[in-house]
Protein backbone atom coordinates (compact mmCIF):
# COMPACT_ATOMS: atom_id res chain seq x y z
CA UNK A 1 0.00 0.00 0.00
CA UNK A 2 1.28 3.19 -1.02
CA UNK A 3 0.53 5.99 1.63
CA UNK A 4 1.08 9.70 0.68
CA UNK A 5 1.40 13.06 3.15
CA UNK A 6 0.81 16.26 2.13
CA UNK A 7 1.52 19.45 3.39
CA UNK A 8 2.54 20.24 7.27
CA UNK A 9 1.77 16.02 7.50
CA UNK A 10 4.46 15.81 4.96
CA UNK A 11 7.28 17.87 6.83
CA UNK A 12 6.41 16.33 10.15
CA UNK A 13 6.83 12.63 9.13
CA UNK A 14 9.41 13.66 6.77
CA UNK A 15 7.98 11.93 3.51
CA UNK A 16 6.44 12.49 1.14
CA UNK A 17 5.35 8.90 0.35
CA UNK A 18 5.92 5.43 1.77
CA UNK A 19 5.19 1.65 1.31
CA UNK A 20 3.48 0.10 3.89
CA UNK A 21 2.66 -2.92 4.91
CA UNK A 22 0.27 -3.11 8.05
CA UNK A 23 -0.67 -6.43 9.66
CA UNK A 24 -3.89 -7.43 8.33
CA UNK A 25 -5.85 -6.47 11.75
CA UNK A 26 -5.44 -3.10 10.20
CA UNK A 27 -8.97 -2.59 8.09
CA UNK A 28 -9.97 1.02 8.45
CA UNK A 29 -8.04 4.52 7.45
CA UNK A 30 -8.74 5.01 11.24
CA UNK A 31 -6.51 1.48 12.39
CA UNK A 32 -3.71 2.49 9.95
CA UNK A 33 -2.94 5.78 11.59
CA UNK A 34 -3.24 3.84 14.92
CA UNK A 35 -0.50 1.92 13.12
CA UNK A 36 1.47 4.34 11.81
CA UNK A 37 1.91 6.41 15.24
CA UNK A 38 3.76 4.05 16.34
CA UNK A 39 6.29 4.18 13.19
CA UNK A 40 8.51 6.98 14.32
CA UNK A 41 8.07 10.03 16.62
CA UNK A 42 7.67 12.20 13.64
CA UNK A 43 4.34 10.02 12.39
CA UNK A 44 3.04 10.69 16.35
CA UNK A 45 3.53 14.42 15.98
CA UNK A 46 2.19 14.45 12.40
CA UNK A 47 -1.30 12.57 14.02
CA UNK A 48 -0.92 13.97 17.30
CA UNK A 49 -4.44 15.99 16.40
CA UNK A 50 -6.31 13.41 14.58
CA UNK A 51 -9.10 16.11 14.28
CA UNK A 52 -7.12 18.14 11.70
CA UNK A 53 -6.32 14.88 9.38
CA UNK A 54 -7.85 14.37 6.00
CA UNK A 55 -8.08 11.57 4.28
CA UNK A 56 -8.02 10.40 0.73
CA UNK A 57 -8.34 6.83 -0.17
CA UNK A 58 -7.89 6.37 -3.94
CA UNK A 59 -8.15 9.55 -4.67
CA UNK A 60 -11.51 10.03 -3.05
CA UNK A 61 -12.11 11.56 0.21
CA UNK A 62 -12.59 9.51 3.25
CA UNK A 63 -13.53 9.00 7.11
CA UNK A 64 -11.25 7.36 9.61
CA UNK A 65 -13.85 4.26 9.98
CA UNK A 66 -13.98 3.29 5.91
CA UNK A 67 -12.00 0.23 4.80
CA UNK A 68 -8.78 0.25 3.53
CA UNK A 69 -8.91 -3.56 2.41
CA UNK A 70 -7.32 -4.14 -1.48
CA UNK A 71 -6.34 -0.38 -1.45
CA UNK A 72 -3.81 0.62 -2.77
CA UNK A 73 -3.57 4.22 -2.39
CA UNK A 74 -4.15 5.95 1.30
CA UNK A 75 -2.87 9.60 1.43
CA UNK A 76 -3.25 11.67 5.00
CA UNK A 77 -3.10 16.05 4.85
CA UNK A 78 -4.23 18.90 6.29
CA UNK A 79 -8.04 20.85 5.52
CA UNK A 80 -7.30 21.71 1.91
CA UNK A 81 -6.87 25.74 1.27
CA UNK A 82 -6.70 26.17 -2.19
CA UNK A 83 -7.18 29.16 -5.06
CA UNK B 1 -15.23 21.73 -20.67
CA UNK B 2 -10.88 21.48 -19.53
CA UNK B 3 -9.44 21.48 -16.43
CA UNK B 4 -5.68 22.50 -16.27
CA UNK B 5 -3.27 22.28 -13.90
CA UNK B 6 -0.13 24.03 -14.56
CA UNK B 7 2.58 26.45 -13.46
CA UNK B 8 2.81 29.22 -15.92
CA UNK B 9 0.26 31.97 -15.76
CA UNK B 10 -2.59 31.92 -17.75
CA UNK B 11 -4.61 34.75 -20.13
CA UNK B 12 -7.52 35.39 -19.71
CA UNK B 13 -8.23 36.90 -22.74
CA UNK B 14 -7.07 34.38 -24.87
CA UNK B 15 -9.06 31.69 -22.83
CA UNK B 16 -12.50 33.53 -23.96
CA UNK B 17 -11.22 34.16 -27.24
CA UNK B 18 -10.71 30.48 -27.98
CA UNK B 19 -14.00 29.33 -26.03
CA UNK B 20 -16.30 31.83 -27.62
CA UNK B 21 -14.55 31.40 -31.44
CA UNK B 22 -17.45 30.86 -33.83
CA UNK B 23 -20.23 30.53 -31.17
CA UNK B 24 -23.14 32.39 -31.81
CA UNK B 25 -25.03 30.77 -28.84
CA UNK B 26 -22.96 32.62 -26.09
CA UNK B 27 -24.64 35.14 -24.26
CA UNK B 28 -22.92 35.39 -21.06
CA UNK B 29 -19.25 34.90 -20.26
CA UNK B 30 -18.68 35.04 -16.35
CA UNK B 31 -14.68 34.81 -15.21
CA UNK B 32 -12.88 34.72 -12.03
CA UNK B 33 -9.34 35.41 -11.22
CA UNK B 34 -8.06 34.57 -7.96
CA UNK B 35 -4.76 36.18 -7.18
CA UNK B 36 -1.99 36.13 -4.33
CA UNK B 37 -2.10 38.65 -1.66
CA UNK B 38 0.49 40.37 0.53
CA UNK B 39 -1.99 41.63 3.29
CA UNK B 40 -2.49 38.45 5.85
CA UNK B 41 -5.78 37.66 7.03
CA UNK B 42 -5.59 35.26 9.30
CA UNK B 43 -2.33 37.04 10.90
CA UNK B 44 -2.66 40.73 11.46
CA UNK B 45 0.07 42.66 10.35
CA UNK B 46 2.94 40.98 8.52
CA UNK B 47 2.78 41.20 5.17
CA UNK B 48 3.40 37.91 2.66
CA UNK B 49 6.31 37.79 0.92
CA UNK B 50 5.51 34.88 -1.56
CA UNK B 51 2.97 31.89 -0.97
CA UNK B 52 3.75 28.34 -2.04
CA UNK B 53 0.84 26.01 -3.18
CA UNK B 54 1.01 22.56 -3.17
CA UNK B 55 -1.15 19.69 -4.78
CA UNK B 56 -1.93 16.34 -5.07
CA UNK B 57 -1.19 15.35 -8.41
CA UNK B 58 -4.01 12.54 -9.84
CA UNK B 59 -6.22 13.51 -7.13
CA UNK B 60 -6.51 17.35 -8.15
CA UNK B 61 -7.65 16.25 -11.47
CA UNK B 62 -9.89 13.72 -10.34
CA UNK B 63 -11.52 16.53 -8.27
CA UNK B 64 -11.90 19.34 -10.72
CA UNK B 65 -13.51 17.38 -12.80
CA UNK B 66 -16.14 15.75 -10.46
CA UNK B 67 -16.13 19.30 -9.54
CA UNK B 68 -17.27 20.69 -13.16
CA UNK B 69 -19.25 17.46 -13.65
CA UNK B 70 -21.56 19.12 -10.86
CA UNK B 71 -21.63 22.06 -12.35
CA UNK B 72 -22.43 21.09 -15.46
CA UNK B 73 -25.39 18.97 -13.72
CA UNK B 74 -27.05 22.08 -12.27
CA UNK B 75 -26.63 24.78 -14.96
CA UNK B 76 -27.02 25.04 -18.63
CA UNK B 77 -23.24 25.37 -19.35
CA UNK B 78 -22.31 25.79 -22.82
CA UNK B 79 -18.69 25.35 -21.72
CA UNK B 80 -16.41 25.63 -18.63
CA UNK B 81 -12.52 26.01 -17.69
CA UNK B 82 -11.01 25.66 -14.96
CA UNK B 83 -6.99 26.67 -14.47
CA UNK B 84 -5.21 26.07 -11.21
CA UNK B 85 -1.41 27.25 -11.10
CA UNK B 86 0.89 25.28 -8.16
CA UNK B 87 4.13 26.21 -7.42
CA UNK B 88 5.46 29.23 -5.53
CA UNK B 89 3.67 32.69 -6.10
CA UNK B 90 4.51 36.44 -5.50
CA UNK B 91 1.58 39.03 -4.39
CA UNK B 92 -0.09 39.85 -7.35
CA UNK B 93 0.33 37.10 -9.16
CA UNK B 94 -2.89 34.78 -10.64
CA UNK B 95 -3.58 31.50 -8.95
CA UNK B 96 -6.39 30.96 -10.59
CA UNK B 97 -9.29 31.05 -13.05
CA UNK B 98 -12.72 30.03 -13.99
CA UNK B 99 -14.32 30.53 -16.70
CA UNK B 100 -18.03 29.68 -17.45
CA UNK B 101 -20.09 30.06 -20.80
CA UNK B 102 -24.12 30.17 -21.00
CA UNK B 103 -26.87 31.44 -23.29
CA UNK B 104 -28.20 33.43 -19.95
CA UNK B 105 -25.99 35.60 -17.62
CA UNK B 106 -27.44 34.30 -14.21
CA UNK B 107 -26.13 30.79 -14.79
CA UNK B 108 -22.81 31.82 -15.80
CA UNK B 109 -22.23 33.77 -12.94
CA UNK B 110 -23.83 31.05 -10.39
CA UNK B 111 -21.60 28.36 -11.90
CA UNK B 112 -18.73 30.50 -11.52
CA UNK B 113 -18.88 31.50 -8.24
CA UNK B 114 -20.20 27.41 -7.33
CA UNK B 115 -17.28 26.67 -9.01
CA UNK B 116 -14.61 28.75 -7.02
CA UNK B 117 -16.32 28.14 -3.61
CA UNK B 118 -16.20 24.04 -4.30
CA UNK B 119 -12.87 24.61 -5.50
CA UNK B 120 -11.91 25.87 -1.90
CA UNK B 121 -13.07 23.10 0.12
CA UNK B 122 -12.79 20.04 -1.87
CA UNK B 123 -9.58 20.59 -4.47
CA UNK B 124 -6.69 18.76 -2.50
CA UNK B 125 -4.76 22.26 -2.14
CA UNK B 126 -2.49 23.43 0.34
CA UNK B 127 -0.70 27.11 0.93
CA UNK B 128 2.27 27.89 2.20
CA UNK B 129 3.22 31.55 3.22
CA UNK B 130 6.21 32.95 3.67
CA UNK B 131 6.97 36.30 5.81
CA UNK B 132 9.94 38.17 7.23
CA UNK B 133 9.47 36.05 10.20
CA UNK B 134 9.43 32.61 8.14
CA UNK B 135 7.41 30.22 6.63
CA UNK B 136 4.13 28.64 7.74
CA UNK B 137 1.22 26.60 6.21
CA UNK B 138 -1.79 28.35 5.96
CA UNK B 139 -4.98 27.31 7.91
CA UNK B 140 -8.37 26.14 6.39
CA UNK B 141 -10.76 28.99 6.65
CA UNK B 142 -14.34 28.04 8.19
CA UNK B 143 -15.78 31.09 5.60
CA UNK B 144 -14.86 28.75 2.91
CA UNK B 145 -16.96 25.54 4.20
CA UNK B 146 -19.63 28.22 4.79
CA UNK B 147 -19.49 29.56 1.32
CA UNK B 148 -19.47 25.71 0.00
CA UNK B 149 -22.31 24.56 2.13
CA UNK B 150 -24.77 26.96 1.17
CA UNK B 151 -24.84 25.11 -2.19
CA UNK B 152 -26.19 22.29 -0.68
CA UNK B 153 -29.39 22.60 -0.26
CA UNK B 154 -29.84 24.06 -3.84
CA UNK B 155 -29.62 20.95 -6.07
CA UNK C 1 -13.28 53.76 -10.94
CA UNK C 2 -14.87 53.88 -14.42
CA UNK C 3 -17.57 53.68 -16.73
CA UNK C 4 -17.13 53.81 -20.79
CA UNK C 5 -19.70 54.16 -23.72
CA UNK C 6 -17.91 53.54 -26.83
CA UNK C 7 -18.51 51.76 -30.45
CA UNK C 8 -15.77 49.72 -30.27
CA UNK C 9 -14.86 46.86 -29.10
CA UNK C 10 -13.15 45.72 -25.52
CA UNK C 11 -10.26 43.70 -24.54
CA UNK C 12 -11.02 42.31 -20.96
CA UNK C 13 -7.43 40.72 -20.77
CA UNK C 14 -5.88 44.23 -21.19
CA UNK C 15 -8.59 45.97 -18.79
CA UNK C 16 -7.88 43.87 -16.12
CA UNK C 17 -4.37 43.95 -16.83
CA UNK C 18 -4.25 47.95 -16.43
CA UNK C 19 -6.75 47.75 -13.20
CA UNK C 20 -4.24 45.32 -11.47
CA UNK C 21 -1.15 46.66 -12.43
CA UNK C 22 0.91 46.67 -9.49
CA UNK C 23 -1.63 46.55 -6.90
CA UNK C 24 -0.61 43.20 -4.12
CA UNK C 25 -4.34 43.80 -2.66
CA UNK C 26 -6.36 42.45 -5.03
CA UNK C 27 -7.17 38.84 -4.09
CA UNK C 28 -10.30 38.37 -6.92
CA UNK C 29 -11.04 40.12 -10.05
CA UNK C 30 -14.56 38.82 -10.85
CA UNK C 31 -15.68 39.82 -14.82
CA UNK C 32 -18.71 39.52 -17.16
CA UNK C 33 -19.01 39.44 -20.84
CA UNK C 34 -23.04 40.09 -22.34
CA UNK C 35 -22.61 39.06 -26.14
CA UNK C 36 -24.89 39.20 -28.98
CA UNK C 37 -27.09 35.83 -29.52
CA UNK C 38 -28.21 34.22 -32.63
CA UNK C 39 -31.26 32.21 -30.79
CA UNK C 40 -34.56 34.50 -30.35
CA UNK C 41 -35.75 33.85 -26.55
CA UNK C 42 -39.24 36.10 -27.38
CA UNK C 43 -40.12 35.10 -30.75
CA UNK C 44 -39.29 30.78 -31.15
CA UNK C 45 -37.26 30.00 -34.01
CA UNK C 46 -36.19 32.80 -36.41
CA UNK C 47 -32.85 33.42 -35.67
CA UNK C 48 -31.34 36.99 -35.05
CA UNK C 49 -28.82 38.99 -37.99
CA UNK C 50 -27.64 41.76 -36.33
CA UNK C 51 -29.00 43.91 -33.62
CA UNK C 52 -28.45 47.54 -33.14
CA UNK C 53 -28.65 49.43 -29.77
CA UNK C 54 -29.57 52.76 -29.10
CA UNK C 55 -28.93 54.57 -26.01
CA UNK C 56 -29.47 57.97 -24.56
CA UNK C 57 -26.65 59.81 -24.41
CA UNK C 58 -25.96 61.83 -20.83
CA UNK C 59 -28.46 60.08 -18.98
CA UNK C 60 -26.43 56.49 -20.09
CA UNK C 61 -23.41 58.05 -18.17
CA UNK C 62 -25.49 59.33 -15.53
CA UNK C 63 -26.96 55.75 -15.02
CA UNK C 64 -23.96 54.23 -15.31
CA UNK C 65 -21.49 56.30 -12.71
CA UNK C 66 -25.30 56.21 -10.40
CA UNK C 67 -24.91 52.17 -10.19
CA UNK C 68 -21.66 51.86 -9.76
CA UNK C 69 -21.75 54.58 -6.80
CA UNK C 70 -24.08 52.01 -5.47
CA UNK C 71 -21.86 48.96 -5.86
CA UNK C 72 -19.20 50.71 -4.02
CA UNK C 73 -21.53 51.68 -1.15
CA UNK C 74 -23.04 48.07 -0.65
CA UNK C 75 -19.10 46.14 -1.25
CA UNK C 76 -16.02 46.84 -0.30
CA UNK C 77 -14.34 47.15 -4.01
CA UNK C 78 -10.72 48.21 -5.24
CA UNK C 79 -11.82 48.92 -8.27
CA UNK C 80 -14.54 48.36 -11.11
CA UNK C 81 -14.95 49.26 -14.44
CA UNK C 82 -18.08 49.09 -16.69
CA UNK C 83 -18.09 49.04 -20.32
CA UNK C 84 -21.02 49.91 -22.45
CA UNK C 85 -21.05 48.93 -26.50
CA UNK C 86 -23.81 51.05 -28.61
CA UNK C 87 -24.14 50.56 -32.39
CA UNK C 88 -24.50 47.50 -34.33
CA UNK C 89 -23.86 44.02 -33.22
CA UNK C 90 -24.01 40.74 -35.05
CA UNK C 91 -24.21 37.06 -33.43
CA UNK C 92 -20.83 36.94 -31.02
CA UNK C 93 -19.94 40.15 -30.76
CA UNK C 94 -19.75 41.35 -27.35
CA UNK C 95 -21.61 43.85 -26.36
CA UNK C 96 -20.79 44.69 -22.68
CA UNK C 97 -18.20 44.02 -20.13
CA UNK C 98 -18.14 44.48 -16.63
CA UNK C 99 -15.25 43.99 -14.19
CA UNK C 100 -15.19 44.15 -10.09
CA UNK C 101 -11.97 43.88 -8.29
CA UNK C 102 -12.04 42.97 -4.31
CA UNK C 103 -10.04 41.69 -1.80
CA UNK C 104 -12.60 38.82 -1.34
CA UNK C 105 -14.13 36.73 -3.99
CA UNK C 106 -17.96 36.90 -2.71
CA UNK C 107 -18.06 40.74 -2.96
CA UNK C 108 -16.54 40.45 -6.70
CA UNK C 109 -18.70 37.85 -7.33
CA UNK C 110 -21.86 40.26 -5.67
CA UNK C 111 -21.06 43.25 -7.01
CA UNK C 112 -20.30 41.89 -10.73
CA UNK C 113 -23.50 40.43 -10.97
CA UNK C 114 -25.26 43.71 -9.05
CA UNK C 115 -23.92 45.51 -11.81
CA UNK C 116 -24.87 43.31 -14.79
CA UNK C 117 -28.51 43.22 -13.02
CA UNK C 118 -29.02 46.78 -12.40
CA UNK C 119 -27.59 48.22 -15.72
CA UNK C 120 -30.29 45.39 -17.27
CA UNK C 121 -33.27 47.63 -15.88
CA UNK C 122 -31.69 51.02 -15.13
CA UNK C 123 -28.87 51.94 -18.15
CA UNK C 124 -31.03 53.35 -21.17
CA UNK C 125 -30.16 51.25 -23.62
CA UNK C 126 -33.07 49.86 -26.29
CA UNK C 127 -32.52 47.24 -28.47
CA UNK C 128 -33.30 46.29 -32.21
CA UNK C 129 -33.26 42.94 -33.44
CA UNK C 130 -32.95 42.15 -37.22
CA UNK C 131 -34.40 38.96 -38.82
CA UNK C 132 -35.19 37.81 -41.92
CA UNK C 133 -38.79 38.61 -41.47
CA UNK C 134 -37.38 42.15 -40.84
CA UNK C 135 -37.05 44.26 -37.84
CA UNK C 136 -38.25 44.03 -34.31
CA UNK C 137 -38.28 46.23 -30.90
CA UNK C 138 -36.78 43.69 -27.99
CA UNK C 139 -39.44 44.19 -25.20
CA UNK C 140 -37.87 44.07 -22.02
CA UNK C 141 -38.24 40.83 -19.71
CA UNK C 142 -39.63 40.31 -16.54
CA UNK C 143 -37.03 38.71 -15.48
CA UNK C 144 -34.59 40.97 -15.45
CA UNK C 145 -36.75 43.14 -13.49
CA UNK C 146 -36.84 40.32 -10.67
CA UNK C 147 -33.52 39.87 -10.91
CA UNK C 148 -32.61 43.64 -10.42
CA UNK C 149 -35.45 43.39 -7.47
CA UNK C 150 -33.77 40.66 -5.67
CA UNK C 151 -30.75 42.96 -4.26
CA UNK C 152 -33.29 45.14 -3.04
CA UNK C 153 -34.08 44.24 0.33
CA UNK C 154 -30.58 43.63 1.02
CA UNK C 155 -28.68 46.57 1.54
CA UNK D 1 -38.00 72.61 -23.26
CA UNK D 2 -36.03 70.14 -25.25
CA UNK D 3 -38.02 66.89 -25.65
CA UNK D 4 -36.66 63.41 -26.51
CA UNK D 5 -37.90 60.30 -27.87
CA UNK D 6 -36.04 57.04 -27.53
CA UNK D 7 -36.28 53.56 -29.97
CA UNK D 8 -40.19 53.05 -31.05
CA UNK D 9 -41.34 56.05 -29.30
CA UNK D 10 -39.05 58.28 -31.38
CA UNK D 11 -40.20 55.91 -34.77
CA UNK D 12 -43.57 56.34 -34.10
CA UNK D 13 -43.46 60.00 -33.60
CA UNK D 14 -40.58 60.32 -36.56
CA UNK D 15 -38.43 62.93 -34.31
CA UNK D 16 -35.51 61.83 -31.67
CA UNK D 17 -36.07 65.15 -30.13
CA UNK D 18 -37.86 68.90 -30.59
CA UNK D 19 -38.51 72.39 -28.69
CA UNK D 20 -41.71 72.03 -27.19
CA UNK D 21 -43.50 75.45 -25.23
CA UNK D 22 -46.98 73.48 -23.62
CA UNK D 23 -49.34 75.82 -22.33
CA UNK D 24 -48.48 76.91 -18.32
CA UNK D 25 -51.26 74.68 -17.35
CA UNK D 26 -49.20 71.96 -18.09
CA UNK D 27 -46.96 71.31 -14.64
CA UNK D 28 -46.52 67.35 -14.54
CA UNK D 29 -44.95 64.66 -17.15
CA UNK D 30 -48.54 62.95 -17.41
CA UNK D 31 -50.42 66.24 -18.57
CA UNK D 32 -47.18 67.19 -21.05
CA UNK D 33 -48.18 63.43 -22.50
CA UNK D 34 -52.37 64.56 -22.61
CA UNK D 35 -50.43 68.08 -24.29
CA UNK D 36 -47.86 65.77 -27.09
CA UNK D 37 -51.36 63.60 -28.25
CA UNK D 38 -52.42 66.22 -29.58
CA UNK D 39 -49.45 67.68 -32.17
CA UNK D 40 -49.64 64.58 -34.44
CA UNK D 41 -51.41 61.50 -35.68
CA UNK D 42 -47.63 59.75 -34.73
CA UNK D 43 -47.61 61.52 -31.22
CA UNK D 44 -51.24 59.45 -30.39
CA UNK D 45 -49.31 56.57 -31.60
CA UNK D 46 -46.59 56.43 -29.35
CA UNK D 47 -48.67 57.60 -26.52
CA UNK D 48 -51.46 55.33 -27.14
CA UNK D 49 -50.58 52.71 -24.46
CA UNK D 50 -49.21 54.85 -21.63
CA UNK D 51 -48.13 51.66 -19.40
CA UNK D 52 -45.27 50.86 -21.74
CA UNK D 53 -43.98 54.82 -21.30
CA UNK D 54 -41.06 55.48 -19.48
CA UNK D 55 -39.91 59.30 -18.28
CA UNK D 56 -36.73 60.52 -17.45
CA UNK D 57 -36.52 63.95 -16.43
CA UNK D 58 -33.23 65.81 -16.50
CA UNK D 59 -31.83 62.52 -16.94
CA UNK D 60 -33.67 61.20 -13.98
CA UNK D 61 -35.90 58.59 -13.87
CA UNK D 62 -39.40 59.85 -13.38
CA UNK D 63 -43.58 59.29 -13.13
CA UNK D 64 -46.37 61.01 -14.99
CA UNK D 65 -47.25 62.93 -11.66
CA UNK D 66 -43.58 64.10 -11.06
CA UNK D 67 -43.50 67.90 -11.41
CA UNK D 68 -41.68 69.44 -14.88
CA UNK D 69 -42.21 73.42 -14.28
CA UNK D 70 -38.63 74.80 -14.70
CA UNK D 71 -37.59 71.62 -16.51
CA UNK D 72 -34.74 71.87 -19.59
CA UNK D 73 -35.28 68.43 -20.68
CA UNK D 74 -37.60 65.61 -20.77
CA UNK D 75 -36.96 62.00 -22.52
CA UNK D 76 -40.02 59.22 -23.03
CA UNK D 77 -39.13 55.31 -24.34
CA UNK D 78 -39.93 52.40 -23.75
CA UNK D 79 -39.21 50.40 -20.95
CA UNK D 80 -35.29 49.84 -21.25
CA UNK D 81 -33.36 46.54 -23.33
CA UNK D 82 -29.86 47.38 -22.56
CA UNK D 83 -26.98 44.71 -21.88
Amino acid sequence: MKILYFAWVRQKIGLAEEIATPPTSVNTAGELIDWLVCLSPGHAEAFANRGTIRIAINQIFAEPEDSIVGVTEIAFFPPVTGG
Amino acid sequence: MAIRLQEGPFDLGQEISIMTAARKDVGAVASFIGIAREDNPDEGAEPVIAMTLEHYPGMTERQLMAIETEARGRWPLIDCLIVHRFGRFEPGDPIVLVVTLSSHRQAAFDSCNFLMDYLKTQAPFWKREETVSGERWVNARLSDNDAAERWEGQH
